[in-house]
């Protein structure tokens, strides 16, 4: 419940991408990810190539395909996006398997579908190789402003507690001969959900208040990790540096 | 032979972090019978208690509720189960989650199909029993951690199960209401299972104990010559309270 | 709607940035007076619930995902500036733990979700309360209005950003409508969901509503028979720390909206000399100008939609200047006007 | 005189909800001092501690700590009184909130600034005192209730603070347990408040206690005495378990 040390998608691991630290990690990635957008869409093999560098990555960090395809799904609202582009799009048509497309359409649709693509993919490796201690550590190091760090280590502590919060009721619930058959429960999950919403606050409230009981004074003593080294820099550069060649050779 | 009410046979069970809780329970209660389970911290008896309803399952072993076993993928049975077995959990606020203390003892029996002045009487009743009629209004998070154990209990005392399982009950209730609630508890002609660490109160209540220490049984017997058995007592960290005297207490009933 | 990496061009994605930046820069600064120790976590939880509410996602026929927002129940629960914090935080945390929104997009989404639902809810919800009878219990209505309102007008800022920066030669007036449409939608689901859990909220913890602060029944003491005498009152807690005055916010504000201009119509011109130039420089460009960063010159887009984009760009500074103004006038000065109100009372 | 430790003065206090807990508490506490503050479910107990180191605040009165009024605005004085006060929360999921309890433990100490071996030493030291050494790298929500009130205690003791507060500290304890948790308090020479509906374990404990009720104290004087006092016992929901002996008991420190 409390405490937070694992997401949806982190991945333990003790890869070289595990152990880089974070604040490397999101540099990297936002390099990485700002070179592919500044690609242009023409540049097919490119993104070939970028694509491989990620397997390469996924393939250090031994996060599986499976985990890696599976949240993929968060990116189905833009492919159907990208799809209908080719349909929907005006200019000039070509014939393709008897459908009359837009020409600048498809070109659009590819570039939505491939630079989307690569940035999920890249942020699902961030995330399966970070858990969330780390993370903050990082943003804390990135010299992102105390007050978003600490609500942001908030919100990780309440998605538990409200999660917890969540699966309590459930179970009181259903043990006590509920089972949410037809709309009309509906209402009962309804009335439930701000009720969660007070309740969760008030038991994160009293553990907040029992850490200022601790002495906290606004950020954990124990979460300092230490920097990065020169060789933790090199080896963070290498994705995006790999990515830029490739960007200036296509 | 009397009549089994609950059945518990072989259950190992492990969390999912890994942990082993229970290494083979097994334990049968007839109908209308009142015992005590007892047993140190982290012995597994809430993780047994989660089982008799369903809410942990996936270990090996069975548990039967009046011959019907607990499956988890069986939702009829599933409910049926829920709606004779009761369970007072150990921690409160696991409990209790609507509004108002009214709605959140009323939520069991509108679900068993009471509507009305039968649902307004079975509320009433219920909080009078446990002396929180008085709150009705006001929302279970916003009562003292005692407050809210007697509303917990008033949630499953209105749905007149047929399998009463508490756990811990008398844990932060004034000494009255311990009382009261042994009397109440008493007064009920029901099938209970008692998970408590107030060793006069088990042997005020319930004539037959169980010890579980180390998620399994290592005692089952008359609570009186449980807690005369000083070695199995002090073998499971358990011990009589300084100044209590075990003879002047006549056992609930024989 | 997490716009995704790549989905609107480079210069928009760096002057939606700029807005963010600003906008969150100014959130920090104000939101000092919004919590103090014993709500800080509250901005932590309202940020896990929109979370949570962000969850409910689903495609939206005509681009991104859509699903309820939350900026409206943030700026109600724990003031508008702390909730531009709150879903900026989200945001982040989304793109960087859940890989949904890109990265590079954090700018735009932050503008969209972030900003615009926060302020737009925000004053809906206190132009509505401006014509209700002053009680808590109004806060519920005006959130919902407020909610409700927030969702289109975001889909409309979209739009506008589309319109800009999207790299599709859409009709515009199809995307508006069914943008409209859907959004509208989703609304009326934002607007429930954020009257249920304020109306849950005000019920029982109306400290906790920053829209509805201020309410307080008075002590009695137990003497020792048993009677009841009312307290003293108690020594009023140290004043209110003096507001800042509204200046410094317009003149921010304003520097924020020029600055925008500067950049969206740098970027926006379909002119490329000065990057084209740039990028020699860096020995970048070797053959044609639509290379390394083509993209940034439109120049295969001189119109979107019908709209030539100089056009686009005017309206679209046009749109921010006037919201930004809007949003420091109006968030600047109400809740001094509310702190006054609690004060009377 | 003695040092006072601990004053309240006047406390009223009402929750944001509307609903009054304190109507005027007064209560002086000198230093090295044990006060059980007995009272029923709902008097006001909890909110009175969470007064004492400024978790509550708003209402009317002053409390002092050892000199040093608590005022919420004072955010320097605030930090010294809770380095010197400790709370037990009555509910260890309030407590508990870092990944392992080695972590959970250290939170405050490491807030003091104790740093590497120091650290440890300490945080293992209060493990071992309430025997939870052996579930150091658990996470706290995977522990049974008891256990998690166990490390809740030892969070506490790991601060090593002047005035010692504990909310309800032996229920969910085994009965071994409960008698260590005995001696280990009074091993220590801490001024100290221990709420309790444990009326033997007030007895055994501390020489004087205080009875809350209704939001008011309503007694207030030797251990032996409140008890003995039948008709004051009565009128507030409190009463000696059944089978318990008082005078089998020698009280604390006379
Ligand atoms: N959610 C969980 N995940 C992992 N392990 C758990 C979890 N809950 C309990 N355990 C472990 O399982 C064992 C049995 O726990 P259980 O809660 O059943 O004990 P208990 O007998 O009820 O103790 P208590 O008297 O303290 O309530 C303990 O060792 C505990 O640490
Ligand atoms: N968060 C809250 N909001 C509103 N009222 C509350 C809240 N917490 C407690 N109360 C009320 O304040 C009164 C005192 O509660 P408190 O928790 O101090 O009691 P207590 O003496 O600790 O009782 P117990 O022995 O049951 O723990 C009770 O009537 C309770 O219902
Ligand atoms: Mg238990
Ligand atoms: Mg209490």
């Amino acid at each position: 419940m409390s405490g937070g040390h694992g997401h949806a998608l982190y991945r333990p691991g003790d890869s070289a991408v595990h152990r880089l630290p974070a604040h490397v990690k999101v540099l990297a990635l936002l390099a990485f990810v700002l070179v592919v957008v500044a690609t242009p869409r023409e540049h097919y093999w490119a993104f070939g190539a970028y694509a491989l560098l990620l397997a390469g990555v996924a393939a250090i960090a031994r996060v599986p395909a499976r985990v890696v395809v599976a949240r993929m799904v968060v990116e189905l609202p833009f492919v159907v996006f990208a799809l209908l582009m080719p349909v929907v799009s005006q200019g000039p048509r070509v014939d393709v398997l008897g459908l009359s497309l837009s020409e600048p359409g498809l070109l659009t649709g590819w570039n939505i579908l491939a630079k989307g693509t690569l940035g999920v993919v890249a942020s699902i490796l961030l995330a399966a190789t970070t858990d969330v201690r780390g993370l903050l550590a990082g943003l804390q190091r990135l010299r992102v402003p105390d007050r978003l760090v600490e609500i942001a280590s908030f919100m990780i502590r309440y998605a538990d507690v409200v999660a917890g919060d969540m699966r309590r009721m459930r179970i009181a619930r259903e043990s006590r001969g509920f089972q949410a058959r037809h709309l009309g429960h509906a209402r009962v999950v309804a009335q439930g959900a701000g009720a969660l919403f007070v309740r969760s606050y008030e038991r994160g409230e009293r553990v907040h208040l029992a850490m200022l009981s601790r002495g906290y004074a606004g950020s954990m003593p124990l979460t300092a990790t230490a920097g990065a080294g020169r060789a933790d820099w090199l080896r963070g550069a290498t994705l995006p540096l790999a990515a830029g060649v490739v960007a200036v050779l296509s | 032979m009397i009549e089994v009410s609950l059945e518990v046979a072989g259950l190992a069970f492990a969390y999912p972090d890994g942990h082993q809780a229970l290494f083979g329970v097994d334990l049968t209660i007839g109908r209308g019978e009142r015992v005590a389970l007892l047993g140190p911290n982290g012995a597994g008896k809430t993780t047994l208690v989660l089982h008799l309803n369903g809410i942990l399952s996936g270990g090996v072993g069975t548990v039967r509720v009046g011959g019907l076993e607990v499956r988890p993928g069986d939702r009829d049975t599933l409910r049926e189960i829920r709606r004779r077995v009761g369970i007072v959990f150990q921690d409160p606020d696991d409990q209790l989650f609507m509004p108002t203390v009214r709605d959140d003892v009323a939520f069991g029996p509108a679900n068993l199909g009471l509507r009305g002045a039968e649902l307004d009487a079975r509320v009433s009743e219920a909080l009078d029993l446990v002396g929180m009629g008085d709150v009705a209004d006001r929302p279970p998070h916003h009562l003292s951690f005692g407050q809210r154990r007697r509303v917990a209990v008033a949630t499953v005392l209105a749905m007149r199960p047929e399998i009463l399982v508490l756990d811990e009950p008398t844990s932060n209730l004034d000494p009255a209401s311990r009382r009261e609630l042994h009397d109440v508890l008493d007064s009920l002609d029901v099938t209970q299972l008692v998970v408590t660490h107030d060793l006069p109160f088990a042997l005020q209540l319930c004539p037959r104990s169980v010890v579980l220490s180390g998620g399994a049984v290592v005692a089952d017997g008359a609570t009186a010559d449980v807690l005369g058995d000083a070695d199995l007592l002090a073998a499971h960290r358990l011990e009589l309270p300084y100044g209590f005297d075990p003879r002047s207490v006549a056992p609930g009933r024989p | 709607m997490h716009v995704p990496d790549g989905f609107l061009n480079a210069p928009t994605s760096v002057a939606t940035g700029a807005v963010a930046a600003a906008g969150v820069a100014l959130a920090l600064r104000k939101a000092q007076d919004e919590l103090d120790e014993r709500t800080a976590p509250l901005a932590g939880l309202t940020a896990a619930f929109v979370f949570a509410v962000q969850m409910l996602n689903f495609p939206v026929g005509v681009g991104t995902s859509g699903h309820l927002m939350g900026g409206a129940l943030a700026a109600v629960l724990v003031g508008p500036w702390t909730a531009v914090l709150c879903l900026s935080v989200v945001l982040l945390v989304q793109g960087l733990l859940f890989a949904d929104g890109g990265l590079t997009a954090l700018g735009t989404n932050i503008s969209l979700i972030g900003i615009t639902t926060v302020v737009v809810g925000w004053v809906v919800t206190r132009a509505v309360l401006a014509v209700l009878p002053k009680r808590p219990a109004s806060v519920v209505p005006a959130s919902a209005i407020g909610a409700l309102v927030s969702v289109p007008v975001a889909a409309l800022v979209f739009v506008l950003l589309f319109a800009i920066g999207g790299e599709a030669s859409l009709s515009l007036g199809a995307l508006t409508a069914s943008m409209l449409g859907w959004h509208t939608l989703i609304g009326i689901g934002e607007a429930v969901i954020t009257g249920l859990t304020v109306s849950a909220v005000v019920a029982v913890r109306p400290d906790l509503v920053y829209a509805a602060r201020g309410l307080r029944a008075p002590l009695q003491l137990r003497r020792p028979d048993g009677s009841l005498v009312p307290a003293p009152e108690p020594t009023p807690a140290a004043a209110a720390a003096p507001r800042a005055s509204t200046r410094p916010l317009l003149v921010g504000g304003g520097l924020v909206a020029l600055a925008l201009a500067g950049i969206v119509s740098f970027f926006a011109s379909s002119n490329p000399d000065g990057l084209e130039y740039v990028a020699e420089g860096e020995g970048f460009l070797a053959t044609a100008r639509d290379h390394a960063f083509g993209d940034f010159a439109l120049a295969d887009y001189g119109e979107v939609g019908g709209i030539p984009v100089g056009v686009a760009g005017i309206l679209g500074v046009a749109v921010v200047v006037v919201a930004g103004v809007l949003l420091f006038r109006l968030v600047g000065r109400r809740p001094a006007a509310d702190r006054e109100e609690a004060a009377v009372r």
